[in-house]
């Protein structure tokens, strides 16, 4: 049952609009409720012929041989698709976005690092065709030393999972091998708290399990372009990573989505659509290639797990004062999109709190397990779990009813954030008094008064001094290349609205102006916004 | 008595849209000569409800009803650009960029109308129902049908708008990680109720209640088909699935529906909810996007549900029968706290 | 390569077809027929998007012999509507924004049907074990549960 | 290569054109030979039917209950002489599932699934196979011990004798996910009662063994005695002996070793 709470921030709302507001039909119902919805794989082509990928049995091996002879003879097979086949067998997703290091081949090369890693693709006529050429196709593998535990992976002389990675852990800003937040001074505030709860966390590995599971059709049509009905969650990133590991220019493809079975982000990583044009270009007709379902769940992309580390400062009164948190992310094989989590998950510490020293370190790492990608509420989902375990501890730990914990130390509007901006248009304040109040769950008076728009800024907006890590400050990012062709970046600075901290920050290094070719970006963040 | 009830609670925020690459995302508005509108995008609809929730903002920004404005998505030939949807960014940043796009569409409307009425195109509104009249004098009227008519055949006006919304990238600090990552956040409390048997430690929901801000609830009956189902997933998240169930040992993973865990619908149990509105600055009307963060607070808040229950903490997710058991058994037994 | 004709009603109408041997009914009914409304979700039978009825039965047809629908009557969602008008389930399932992603819908408006079909006022508990081979990975089963009393409550005041 | 599909009309034939050819499997209701070749099993090429009325047969009017082995779960709880095994066929799949799933299927069920077997092994029962040399009866302990050589065998039937009373024949399957879930154990119990006492009691346990397995100390510790809470009580903590579960993702070894006790504890003293 769902109410409306109209009552609450009504001055900020001008409520006579004439269709927001309303709960309207969806647009889509009819198709829904009538199964005339199309998906990707509602496309019946004529001659359509259908891609299988022969799996990795090993998590870590060598690929010593891959012979294909028997399967390339079996009945139905046209054509077997080889990692020499890949026009440009390496890539990272948010290369196009200019966000780390190509690192992983759509079909493996000389070494595989995950069970399930494709390693070869039969086009056959049938799907059950392509079944029996699978079965004939002999790898001879040299296993390898595995690492499935991110702490285990960071150690020195740990199994090297992905060679562009070394040590096992993404690279930041070209120098850190983690995102550090730094905010205050966690351990001074640490040793004068009174109390200090260390405590660790494990979030699971999730499945998107979308209803419908990932694929794609891929058939040659007029002008030499090639339509593509997609389930993809992210069509132009699903266009320029094919335009990219294809080696053709983008508008090479029609790609046709839309309408999706469920994503939950699991349908970014376009998995099936470059193996399903590359298919239709060799053999010059329609191909489909869709996940079953034991491989939508083993070998597309979960959720990666998290193991986060959180030591808490709180006073008897119930103020935390400090939060140092060490999160580690596990990517899997190779980086997909965790790189990106950890960056927001560090700037989403310490929660929506207004803590004022904050120590964070958060950890990309690679292990012999499916690559890791988006999912609801990625990079927050897990810290969100550890830290709302946390606070109902240390309320626990103080005396205090956890409502009020929370509505205590909740941040509100005018508060410095531990990532250095201003809290504006907070409104934990208030979800925690109503659902208290919907809960049936009594809280006193004065925390029932309190407000997201009363009490914040003063002190409690200023950047406290913050001592720099002992280590070294690094030399300047290298640059990379970016695959979209863009504008000369504008590098608009609006002075801090807040006055500078005591102790700045060195400021990041700048990028030279772009020499030649495609423009850069002024870091791999790209142009700074303050 | 080997059943015991708890209850918990988690409060969270949540940001809006990424910051990597600008996160943008165009859009393309124009009507055809009867005056209806075709709103062009590459965002992908995964039953989230990107395609009714643009084209109400579509339709309210151009004063249109909104059977008047379809939606069409992705399609690489017709839409243009969209990063895509995820990270909670479709309501947000698609949004913004809609109405973009149909407020310039607007305009070319409103100055063929004004041509029709012989009029300045400052003094007509819309009525929302499909005509333009002179402020104060509804009798001056023309149907939007009839604008595009005159736009399209007598006057040579394209009525059609084009959108673009981007978040300059905010840089990252690599020491300190200052940056700008969202615009905009959502907020979330909810309470779970539990009852825990202390013998085989299963875990049954109760109930939920919760309070959920987050910016305009631009249509309430897809925020609810978002908060119910979101919650639902929490759940899921909380106490059920994982492709792992022994990680870090890889062993085990489920192949099918039956092993990969997800409550049915005989597992679900009541959830009231509150919407809360307090609109985003730059959201498109004030909406911010309950996409993911509808299912974040329910993970914490069941753990914590348990240990009001029975005293143990796990936390290791998902919450199985066996972590709660081995916990309760190697404390000696469930302790149960205080009832709230 | 033989093939093996099969004949069939198909919603009420007569099909005929050959398929390969080892053909699932949903493979037939998609690609032979041109039916789309029954979907794949895992051609194990755990998600129920490909359901479809057999002689007014229940069936998953990813786990279907073609061949063993001969002589049968299959339905699917194609073929609920009642001429050009929207069965009460479907229309129950509108007003309760019963679907979102929409894939897992056609599964479950046929089980559904199924239940509907044979007992026309069924309780909570009844329609929960109806649904209970379908997946949805959206809604979270509440609307989709209130769709389908919905409908058998109207059903039984019109 | 396609699958090909070869249908008889008798069992005999079917049992002799299963039994001489190693890549061909019986469909029965389809829930694991078509999943099988679903999801790429290149081992299966031949699928072999039979449409003699005899396999979908029930006889449930006198004290001894025979099944065809292609009676589907549906089926018997359409049959109201089968009571006492509407639990076990309800515990089964979703609505679909149970209008396909077939009573013969069910014995080659692995776990997570399986059952409905493991009600029949609580009642003894016999399976009647067809094989190369024709029919036979077997008791279904040594069918389920021989299970994974039975590939070329074809059931015919299952029979059991109908318990005395719906008191003396109990099942509970405990999955994770409501209404219908993989089971993480199966509990079925038959426990005659002669003057008071336990006579002939046996407990069928599934996913403790890699096949569905009795619980014999259980059985020896309710033998002769009342079933009162001190006998209950010796049944449940006796319930691990001679069970070898394995973890699975649906369970841990040590899970199903700590929970086993307290669902017997439960079925045997009628607790939710």
């Amino acid at each position: 049952m769902l109410e409306l709470r109209k009552d609450i921030f009504a001055d900020e709302r001008d409520d006579n609009l004439k269709e927001i507001g309303k709960g309207t039909q969806r647009q889509d119902m009819l198709g829904h409720i009538t199964g005339t919805s199309s998906y990707f794989g509602d496309h019946k082509l004529q001659g359509m012929l259908h891609l299988k990928v022969v799996r990795s049995a090993q998590a870590h091996a060598r690929l010593r041989r891959i012979d294909t002879t028997e399967a390339e003879r079996s009945a139905g097979v046209r054509r077997i698709i080889r990692s020499a086949d890949v026009p440009r067998n390496l890539n990272t997703l948010l290369s196009l976005i200019n966000f780390g290091k190509d690192d992983e081949p759509s079909l493996a090369v000389d070494k595989v690092r995950y069970k399930g890693e494709p390693i070869v693709a039969i086009v056959a006529d049938s799907e059950r065709e392509a079944f029996e050429a699978i079965a004939k196709v002999r790898i001879d593998y040299e296993p390898l030393p595995t690492v499935f535990d991110v702490e285990e992976a960071l150690k020195p002389g740990a199994p090297v999972v992905n060679e562009t990675y070394p040590k096992n852990a993404f690279i930041y800003h070209d120098v850190h091998d983690h995102q550090k937040l730094r905010f205050g001074d966690a351990d001074a505030a640490l040793a004068t708290a009174d109390h200090v709860l260390e405590q660790r966390y494990q979030m699971s590995p999730i499945e998107h399990a979308p209803t419908e599971t990932n694929g794609a059709i891929a058939a040659p049509d007029t002008n030499g372009r090639y339509v593509v009905y997609t389930s993809t969650q992210a069509l132009f990133f699903s266009v320029d990573t094919c335009a990219k590991i294809l080696d053709v220019p983008s508008n090479t493809f029609h790609f046709i989505g839309g309408t999706v079975g469920g994503g939950f982000g699991g349908k970014v990583d376009t998995l099936t659509e470059p193996l399903a044009i590359l298919a239709a270009m060799l053999t010059g007709r329609p191909v489909r290639y869709v996940f079953g379902r034991e491989e939508e769940m083993q070998y597309g992309p979960p959720r990666g797990a998290e193991r986060i580390f959180i030591k808490d400062g709180v006073m008897r009164d119930g103020r935390i004062v400090a939060r140092k948190i060490r999160a580690y992310f596990d990517s899997g094989a190779y980086t997909r999109l965790s790189s990106y989590a950890a960056v927001k998950c560090a700037a989403h510490l310490p929660g929506p709190y207004t803590i004022p020293n904050v120590h964070g370190d958060v950890y990309c790492v690679f292990t012999n397990r499916t690559p890791a990608t988006a999912m609801r509420g990625f990079g927050v989902t897990a810290m969100d779990f550890a830290i709302e375990c946390q606070m109902d501890k240390l309320a626990n730990l103080v005396g205090m009813d956890p409502m009020e914990f929370r509505i205590l130390n909740a941040y509100r509007d005018g508060d410095m954030k531990a990532h250095r901006r201003e809290a504006k248009n907070t409104a934990l304040i208030e979800c925690v008094q109503v659902a208290a109040e919907k809960a049936k769950w009594p809280i006193r008076e004065e925390f029932r008064r309190a407000s997201s728009r009363k009490d914040g800024g003063g002190s409690r907006a200023v950047i406290p001094p913050t001592p720099a890590d002992a280590r070294a400050r690094p030399a300047a990012p290298v640059q990379q290349r970016t695959s979209y062709d863009r504008l000369p970046p504008t590098v608009t600075r609006e002075p801090p609205r807040e006055p500078p901290p005591p102790t700045p920050p060195p400021s990041s290094p700048r990028p030279a102006a772009p020499s030649h070719g495609a423009t850069r970006f002024s870091s791999v963040f790209g142009t700074r916004r303050r | 008595m080997t059943r015991h009830r708890g209850r918990g609670m988690a409060s969270v925020n949540y940001p809006i849209g990424m910051n990597l690459g600008g996160d943008p995302s165009q859009a393309l508005v124009h009507s055809n000569p009867s005056g209806k509108f075709t709103v062009a995008l590459s965002s992908i609809d995964l039953g989230q409800g990107m395609k009714s929730v643009t084209r109400q903002i579509c339709a309210e920004t151009l004063g249109v009803p909104v059977e008047d404005v379809y939606v069409d998505t992705a399609d690489s030939d017709t839409g243009p650009h969209c990063m895509g949807s995820f990270a909670s960014r479709g309501t947000h940043r698609v949004g913004n960029a809609v109405m973009a796009a149909a407020r310039e569409a607007r305009g070319v409307m409103m100055e063929a109308a004004a041509e029709e009425l012989e009029v300045n195109a400052a003094d007509l509104e819309t009525d929302g129902r499909g005509n333009i009249h002179v402020k104060g004098a509804p009798h001056r009227s023309i149907s939007t049908k009839d604008v595009a008519i005159a736009a399209q055949f007598k006057q040579g006006k394209t009525i059609s708008g084009r959108g673009i919304f981007l978040v300059p990238l905010s840089d990252v600090d690599p020491e300190t990680g200052e940056m700008s990552p969202a615009t905009c956040y959502a907020h979330a409390c909810l309470v779970a109720e539990v009852e825990v048997d202390d013998e085989t430690g299963e875990v049954a929901m109760v109930r939920m209640d919760s309070a959920y801000e987050l910016g305009r609830a631009l249509n309430p009956r897809l925020v609810e088909q978002q908060l119910v189902g979101g919650a639902w997933m929490g759940v899921s998240h909380a106490l059920y699935e994982t492709p792992e169930p022994y990680y870090p040992d890889p062993a085990h993973g489920p192949r099918d529906f039956v092993e990969y865990l997800m409550p049915g619908p005989g597992d679900i149990c009541p959830h009231d909810i509150a919407v809360l509105e307090r609109p985003a600055p730059d959201g498109p009307f004030g909406g911010k996007g309950p996409g993911e963060m509808c299912a974040n607070p329910v993970l914490p808040a069941v753990a914590n549900a348990i240990f009001n229950a029975v005293g143990v903490r796990i936390d290791d997710l998902p919450i199985t029968p066996e972590k709660v058991l081995r916990a309760i058994k190697s404390q000696g037994g469930a302790r149960p706290q205080a009832r709230r | 390569m033989s093939k093996t004709p099969l004949q069939f009603r198909h919603n009420g109408r007569d099909v005929a077809i050959f398929v390969d041997g080892g053909t699932n009914l949903l493979v037939a009914l998609r690609e032979l027929i041109g039916d789309m409304t029954p979907k794949f979700g895992c051609g194990q039978g755990g998600c129920g998007a490909c359901s479809v009825l057999i002689d007014g039965e229940i069936h998953l047809s990813c786990l279907t012999l073609a061949e063993t629908a001969a002589g049968r009557s299959v339905e699917t969602l194609d073929g609920m509507k009642q001429g050009p008008n929207l069965h009460p389930l479907q229309r129950a399932f509108a007003d309760n924004f019963a679907a979102q992603c929409g894939y897992c819908t056609p599964g479950m408006l046929m089980a559904a049907k199924a239940l509907l079909d044979r007992n026309p006022q069924p309780s909570r508990d009844e329609v929960v074990e109806a649904i209970s081979g379908n997946i949805c990975r959206c809604t979270g089963y509440e609307s989709i549960i209130n769709a389908i009393l919905a409908a058998a409550g109207g059903r039984a005041s019109a | 290569m396609a699958v090909t599909v070869k249908t008889f009309t008798s069992a005999g034939e079917a049992a002799g054109a299963l039994s001489s050819d190693r890549s061909a499997r019986y469909l029965g209701g389809g829930t694991l030979v078509m999943r099988a070749l679903n999801e790429g099993d290149v081992s299966i090429s031949t699928v072999i039917r039979a449409n003699d009325q005899a396999l979908t047969r029930i006889d449930a009017s006198g004290p001894r209950v025979t099944l065809g082995a292609g009676v589907t779960f549906a089926r018997v709880l359409a049959e109201r002489d089968l009571a006492f095994l509407h639990a076990p066929a309800r515990s089964i799949g979703g609505p679909a599932v149970r209008n396909m799933g077939t009573v013969g299927g069910n014995l080659f069920a692995q776990s997570p699934f399986g059952d409905f077997t493991v009600a029949l092994l609580a009642l003894d029962a016999t399976v009647a196979v067809a094989g190369g040399f024709g029919a036979r009866d077997v008791p279904i302990e040594e069918f389920l011990q021989a299970r994974d050589r039975q590939a070329g065998t074809l059931v015919l039937s299952v029979s059991c004798t109908r318990p005395a009373s719906s008191e003396a024949f109990r099942y509970r399957k405990i999955a994770r996910i409501k209404p219908k879930g993989g089971a993480v154990i199966t509990l079925a119990a038959h426990l005659p009662v002669s003057g008071g006492r336990i006579a002939g009691a046996r407990i069928a346990l599934g996913s403790m063994a890699p096949t569905q397995i009795r619980a014999r100390a259980a059985e020896r510790a309710l033998e002769g005695r009342s079933l009162d809470a001190a006998t209950i009580a010796a049944a449940a903590s006796a319930a691990t002996e001679g069970t070898s579960p394995s973890d699975n993702a649906l369970g841990s070894a040590w899970y199903r070793r700590e929970i086993v006790g307290v669902h017997l504890r439960r079925l045997l003293s009628g607790q939710e």
